[in-house]
């Protein structure tokens, strides 16, 4: 059964809630600015809640089942970050209180951006950047304000590998720099001749993802970074996989100059079906000024039995503030309660266990679905969905099919350089009885592949809808549903 | 150790399967010399103890449930049916990722396509997206979006100093490397008038805000009109509450509506996050920057949602794409579309009404106190400015003596506003709320 | 799919939680007495939330859909009143800390009993009980005790309609009295003629529920109270129709000695799966005495700027508290919400609409489904789900077949007075939409009934399991999982 | 008007179908003169009212999250993992009926078959019902299965004075119309040795409870034999959360378990609602009261959950069932079986053995002060009784100045134990508290 829109279940008069009354004398009202008509739905609180709740069940979220979606990390999340983060003092406080009444906020800013900088090796932090692509852009805007504060003004390239994620170029184009693609060699690395190719003082910087998005830890990374830095550049690190690196390798120890972490991927706060993120930004010495403000310090230290005051600065050379107020906090109390829980020791058991999971499934299936890159991956790997017996099957069939199997399928068609990709991340939170019973199916779909290709092709049979024609969705735009010239389609 | 469930027989059983012994051996493509730092972090703690420590953290805040709130300058106390909440904890929406997979994410999708509509109807203009950041980066994006439309060529943006100081801001971070001409933000008093008159054939985008952010509704009419007869596009920021009884920026002409979510349902959370709302015009849409979802069938016709126009987005275009956006806002999307459900015609209306007769009373009260005047002329919504006798932050100090959070002191960002707080009235105060605000405030008057 | 029982996905050695560590010394401990395995399962976090989350899914409740549940009232469940019940004083408070430190409790029970002795029109409320059938029991024993403190011993008899739900001769016999069954007569009332044979000095009192459970409302209340009246007995309301009373007609006013109340029906709290109910007793000035205790009383009233100082109280002759501590204070909170919310105004309109909603209903089957006792009715009515030209279908069937079109079926086979009873009752919280597509549906199904009669025996089928086999499960009694000697059932 | 979604048109359609005019003409058949009394109630007020008040109220109350808790007696503040509530909050769980309808419930159905799993398991019985609305009244439910067992030929009922004060009232309450005799309760010294002398060929049940109500933990073996050999049958009253680590009653013998699950999962909530166990010998299962959930297949053959054995209920056998319970505790039910599953094998037992540990700190702490003794001998869990220098209520008045909750006063229950306190200690008390308690206890010594 599929649910009618908001606007079909409409009736007019219908009232969702109730409302004090006025207690004032009314004013008057600026007639020419008031509008005339408010074409809202109308609807009862039931209504509301029938329609959403039956909506939520035609969605399949973490906690529905295994969800190896690779490069987004769908770990669990943990349920008390939901408590954590509508604790009254924490929802309900306004961000422009004064920071002495704000005390619990920014101490907890303090501690995360303190931990940030630990497990990256970095000097500074700024939590504002809203996702990874706002952190990619805030930490491009860095460098390039780094160069420009040298008076370095000809570094306009940014090099980027191919494997990356196509925000890394957006975010490029965004901060007025341009972008050279670096192409990757046979191993997965990224090709060192033809980056030395680039390196020279039109430079700006590297973006690299390490690991990348092949899932392999780049094995000439220090080449690679020393290679940019004896040119001029710096190296920017896209922290989308920080998770294969907790307790493993500290970017910042690397000679990573500027890093995003993704909260909403390494520290577990959810993903709500597409945000909200948060993608703070950790840097090197040389950059700490340069970081967007407000930035959480301490403006008076601890004494006995007082606790330290907390305060909001802004760098010296702030390339400035890249968004509202102070960043989604929000997410930073469910990450702060995520990083608190699983404290020292729980960060390399993370990687330990994310990497493990991805290996156990890489050499699990192997044998029967090609991988192109075969050698220890770490928190994802990359295979192909295809098969010369089985031509007419597709990497998007296979994922189609997994629907059938009570799985959401991997990420494919990414990274582009490998062909028919299939992208599994299963995370440290997925347990081998899980592990195994997607392996088995991947097994079954394999052989479904071959011997019943309709099978896949037209899956998926089990879900709520079928396939669905994103031709004609593009053709046809239909983007918003105009209440008044629809006719009735609820049914 | 939290959150993972591998029990010490599953593991051993797994690094056998892999081929290794230790996990240390899965790191081989390491550089030794960094590898296993030793992490200054706190030992692991329970999820028992660690809730504790947050709930005390949390009551070192100063929050707007144990005080009476006057202070909004973009972030606003509004009522939130409790229905909002309860939706946004369906496990199945929040624990879900950017639906990518339209036959098992239908959830996400038709309450994002319902989402898009809400912010069509309410903004009066025809297309929206799926959400940006916030309402700063919205605007941001809005300027992208015109220099996209003149490929460049023009490069002057009139901004109005009354637009959010935090918005203005970002919109100079993001396009700092762009060579623009940032233009019109310079006095506070420079109105749409004055705006007219910096208008010229290099102006990509004129913005100003709606309600501004010292609270006055302004007829744009003229402004958009203006700025169109030369070519540029006209953007307005609005406050969606006040769009509840407010004409919307659509029938100004505005070629693109920016917007903080905020203010629909969604709490404060000490700033964030919020939902930046971009709603525009049909012929911009290939230009807009943003995830769209599309109505489509399905292979036997029944209809449903995807993601669409996705040629114009990062993960396809890259470095052509028309913004870097990937992760954006979906929950806080659908907790806006969740709250105006349930609002609904009526109900936004209403308590847009409220607030704003409560503020109008607020002011009318507290422009009688020796020492205050309101600031405002003319028309102004729920927000409004009035020049004190003293310091703002004096004043503010005396009035969390009794427990009220006072108004924004503008002279943080206004030169000239030096001594004039901003004042919000949302309609969760009360009458006794705001005579308690007036008594506390003639008090210092008289001090 | 079926989701595996919880002991089918545990693993020895998972963990669910972790906990701090032992701060203090370890005491000895008593090796006798402690257990050797506790054969309790063994999950992650995820699995637990994942298993439960799908379970869920598996259920229908009135948040999915129209819940028509006769006798039930399926009403909807304010979500407010949920956000209430968990407010930290509220949610962890102790019952059994000092008075003076819960006045926010014991002000808010106070004012709920005031408040349901004003909608029921009585002189005495207890909150103690913890559902309808709990309510009855006391409100048995208060009538028992009531003769017995008059020295009228051989008062042992009470009289319950044959159209009574199944609690109150349960409930009766539980008191240690006896039942004598009166028969209804043709227009659905309480035969007049039966009863006065048994009136007499044997009779302790008659069990009324009023609106009775064929939704009508006794046409000749005032004679059959003042028959039992006359004879020394007292009368027990079932209140848990007082749904279509709210604000039309207070029991206590028409006489009615003693009544419960269902929080859990009328007054908007969750039915919870089953429960936790709330089943409030009222009583007239002549019982006060009489009712369980504790009770909230003013200790010191209000003076000026101080509140009053609320306490708890025993009744002199009291029978005797029926539960621990104060009853379900949390089904209090999220009653008080609603009423709260619905003040005055609200009472009268929640009935006027549950009746119009239930008489609708009626008017709109009745040509196509006989409905025995055709008038106007209260908050619900019965039909028959048979027709004799569809002999093999029966009022399960169209329960069922309900099912594929979306809804929760009514009530069936109660009142048992009723050849293939369905009893609905839609309550007032359901549009005039839902009514109309329920309505249509039941009109569909008659016609399927008599042209394809199988759909309808065979039904459900969309559900996510078939007609289940009910003789099988009380012959060969599984009631619980064995771990041990499972066979792994788990695919 | 709140949660009735008709509108004015509407309203009028129906009526108008219906046949009336006016709403007033649906009640005819009521009395005139009581029709439509004048309410003196409240005026309807909104949510956002509703709620501000309700705050406030709750505030009004002291609650264990601010203080530290000493207090059981019979509700005890232990920690509850976050999952349980969320779980609790699936609105498909919360907002359903009594599964009566198997094909569309078979989530509630089997949880509670998995909850009637788990409490087998926790008291080492065969089979269990689907809850009783409280440890108190199945404890009442275990004596009328006691006298039907014995068809009402036995009327003597032990209870032991060491069960919880409100549990043996509402025994009483519950059978005060049977003629019974109960005894054994006259005083709190009576231990399980002296029972089993009272215990003669009329006795239809023994029970006690474990650990005591004074904290005590006994091996009941003995009496539970004794008992069997007189043919009554054998009741504990067990407190689930202690059975994380102490044996089973199912392995003294016990022919029925009963307790209250509040300690699993549920918040106090000021005393209620929580869940009351009842689990028993297959051989009683006929006799049992309560709902039932047994195992079965559809027609497919695919496996699945009924109500079973329902001819035992009321709404079959009416005034011949084996009690009246018609709504249960589902929900709490359902709160102490996601509860079990997540604190699992290891997490009860060691959250048990904090207590146990932290108790016996506490109490041999406290033990060394001066005016206060520990007056347990042998065994005890997590509660212990210490005899004081002073009254109960003057010490937690002044504990109460260092936010702390003082124990139980004895005294109300027991005049034997006047000025003697119960003190409860659970895994949610940290060292460091219990020094403060031991300080502020100090002081009072030294008055
Ligand atoms: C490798 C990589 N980089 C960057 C991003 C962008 O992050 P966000 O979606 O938070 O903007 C992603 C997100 O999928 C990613 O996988
Ligand atoms: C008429 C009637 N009386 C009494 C009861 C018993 O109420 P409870 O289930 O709360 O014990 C019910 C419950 O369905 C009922 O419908």
């Amino acid at each position: 059964m599929t649910e009618p829109l908001i606007y079909e279940i409409s009736t007019p008069g219908r009232v969702g809630v109730t409302l004090p009354n006025v207690d004032v004398p009314e004013a008057g009202m600026p007639e020419n600015l008031i509008r005339d008509d408010l074409p809202l739905p109308e609807l009862a609180e039931i209504d509301v809640v029938r329609h959403f709740v039956r909506l939520s069940q035609l969605n399949y979220g973490v906690d529905t089942g295994f969800y190896p979606l690779g490069s987004c990390t769908m770990k669990y999340n943990p349920k008390v970050n939901e408590d954590a983060a509508r604790l009254t003092g924490f929802a309900f406080a306004h961000p422009l209180q004064d920071p002495e009444a704000s005390q619990g906020s920014l101490a907890l800013m303090y501690f995360l951006q303190e931990w940030l900088k630990e497990v990256g090796g970095f000097k500074g932090v700024s939590l504002q950047p809203a996702a990874g692509a706002h952190g990619e852009l805030t930490g491009i805007l860095i460098i390039r304000a780094y160069h420009l504060s040298r008076g370095d003004a000809k570094r306009t390239k940014i090099l980027i590998p191919d494997s990356a994620h196509g925000t890394n170029p957006a975010s490029t184009t965004m901060s007025g720099l341009e972008v050279i693609e670096i192409p990757s060699d046979e191993r997965g690395n990224i090709d060192l001749e033809e980056l030395k190719k680039h390196c020279g003082p039109e430079i700006a910087g590297l973006m690299l993802t390490n690991p990348n998005t092949l899932g392999l830890f780049e094995e000439q990374v220090q080449e690679v970074i020393d290679l940019i830095h004896s040119c001029g550049g710096l190296v920017y690190g896209d922290g989308a996989n920080m998770n294969a690196l907790l307790g493993v390798v500290r970017p910042g120890d690397l000679g990573i100059d500027v890093l995003h972490y993704n909260l909403h991927k390494t520290f577990s706060t959810p993903h709500g079906g597409g945000g909200p993120g948060s993608g703070p930004v950790g840097v090197l010495d040389h950059l700490v000024d340069f970081l967007p403000g407000p930035i959480v310090d301490v403006l008076e230290d601890e004494k006995e039995e007082q606790p330290p005051l907390y305060g909001l600065i802004c760098p010296e050379k702030s390339i400035g503030r890249v968004k509202s107020f102070h960043g989604h906090f929000g997410m930073m109390v469910r990450a702060y309660t995520y990083m608190r829980i699983q404290g020292k020791q729980g960060m390399r058991a993370i990687a330990d266990h994310a990497v493990l999971n991805a290996n156990y499934l890489r050499v699990r299936l192997r044998d029967v679905y090609k991988v192109p890159f075969d050698r220890i991956c770490m928190h994802e790997f990359v295979m192909e969905g295809h098969w010369p017996e089985a031509p007419d099957v597709h990497a998007l069939d296979i994922a189609k099919r997994l629907m059938d199997y009570g799985f959401h399928p991997p990420t494919n068609y990414f990274p582009l350089i490998v062909p028919e990709a299939l992208m599994i991340e299963p995370t440290e939170t997925e347990s081998k009885a899980t592990l195994d019973a997607f392996a088995e199916a991947l097994l079954k779909i394999a052989e479904e592949a071959k011997a019943e290709p309709a099978l896949l092709q037209e899956a998926p049979h089990a879900t709520p809808i079928g396939r669905l024609d994103e031709v004609r969705a593009a053709r046809q735009l239909v983007l918003c549903c105009r209440p008044l010239e629809l006719d009735s389609a609820a049914d | 150790m939290a959150y993972i469930p591998h029990t010490e027989s599953e593991r051993q059983e797994m690094l056998a399967e892999v081929g290794v012994k230790h996990f240390d051996e899965l790191y081989g493509a390491i550089p030794a010399d960094v590898r296993f730092p030793d992490l200054d972090l706190p030992e692991a703690a329970s999820e028992m103890e660690v809730f504790a420590e947050l709930t005390a953290l949390s009551e070192a805040n100063l929050d707007v449930i144990h005080t009476t709130n006057f202070l909004g300058a973009g972030a606003y106390h509004h009522y939130i049916p409790s229905v909002v909440d309860h939706i946004l904890r369906r496990n199945e929406f929040y624990t879900a990722y950017t639906p990518y997979q339209p036959e098992i994410s239908q959830g996400t999708l038709q309450a994002m396509f319902e989402y898009q509509s809400l912010m069509c109807q309410l903004t009066g203009m025809e297309v929206s997206n799926a959400s940006h950041y916030d309402g700063a980066t919205a605007l941001a994006e809005a300027v992208i979006l015109a220099l996209n439309q003149h490929r460049m060529k023009r490069k002057k943006v009139l901004l109005s100093a009354t637009i959010h100081p935090h918005a203005r801001e970002v919109v100079r971070t993001y396009t700092q490397g762009m060579g623009l001409e940032i233009k019109g933000d310079e006095d506070c008093n420079v109105g749409p008038d004055q705006l007219i008159d910096l208008i010229d054939e290099t102006t990509t985008l004129v913005a100003v805000q709606y309600p501004d952010f010292l609270g006055h509704i302004h007829d744009y009419t003229a402004l958009g009109a203006a700025a169109q007869a030369a070519g540029a596009l006209f953007c307005v920021v609005a406050n969606p509450f006040a769009l509840g009884m407010l004409k919307p920026p659509g029938e100004f002409g505005a070629d693109v509506v920016v917007g903080d979510g905020q203010s629909l349902g969604i709490p404060m959370s000490f700033g964030g996050p919020s939902v930046g709302i971009f709603t525009t015009k049909e012929k911009y849409v290939r230009k807009m920057a943003g995830r769209l979802v599309g109505e489509t069938v399905d292979k036997d016709g029944k209809r449903g949602f995807v993601l669409t126009l996705t040629p114009r987005e990062q993960h396809i275009r890259r470095d052509k794409a028309t913004s870097n956006i990937c992760t954006n806002q979906g929950l806080m999307a659908l907790a806006s579309a969740v709250y105006l459900s349930v609002m609904g015609k009526t109900g936004l209306r209403k308590a847009a009404e409220l607030a704003y007769h409560k503020a109008h009373y607020a002011a009318e009260r507290i422009d009688t106190l020796e020492g205050f005047s309101l600031w405002n002329e003319g028309a102004f919504f729920h927000e409004f400015v009035i020049s004190c006798p003293k310091p703002v932050s004096e004043i503010n100090a005396h009035l969390l003596e009794y427990d009220i959070l006072g108004g924004y002191d503008l002279g943080q960002d206004y030169p000239e506003l030096k001594d004039h707080m901003l004042i919000a009235v949302t309609e969760m105060i009360t009458q006794e709320e705001i005579e308690d605000l007036v008594l506390a405030l003639e008090e210092v008057g008289h001090d």
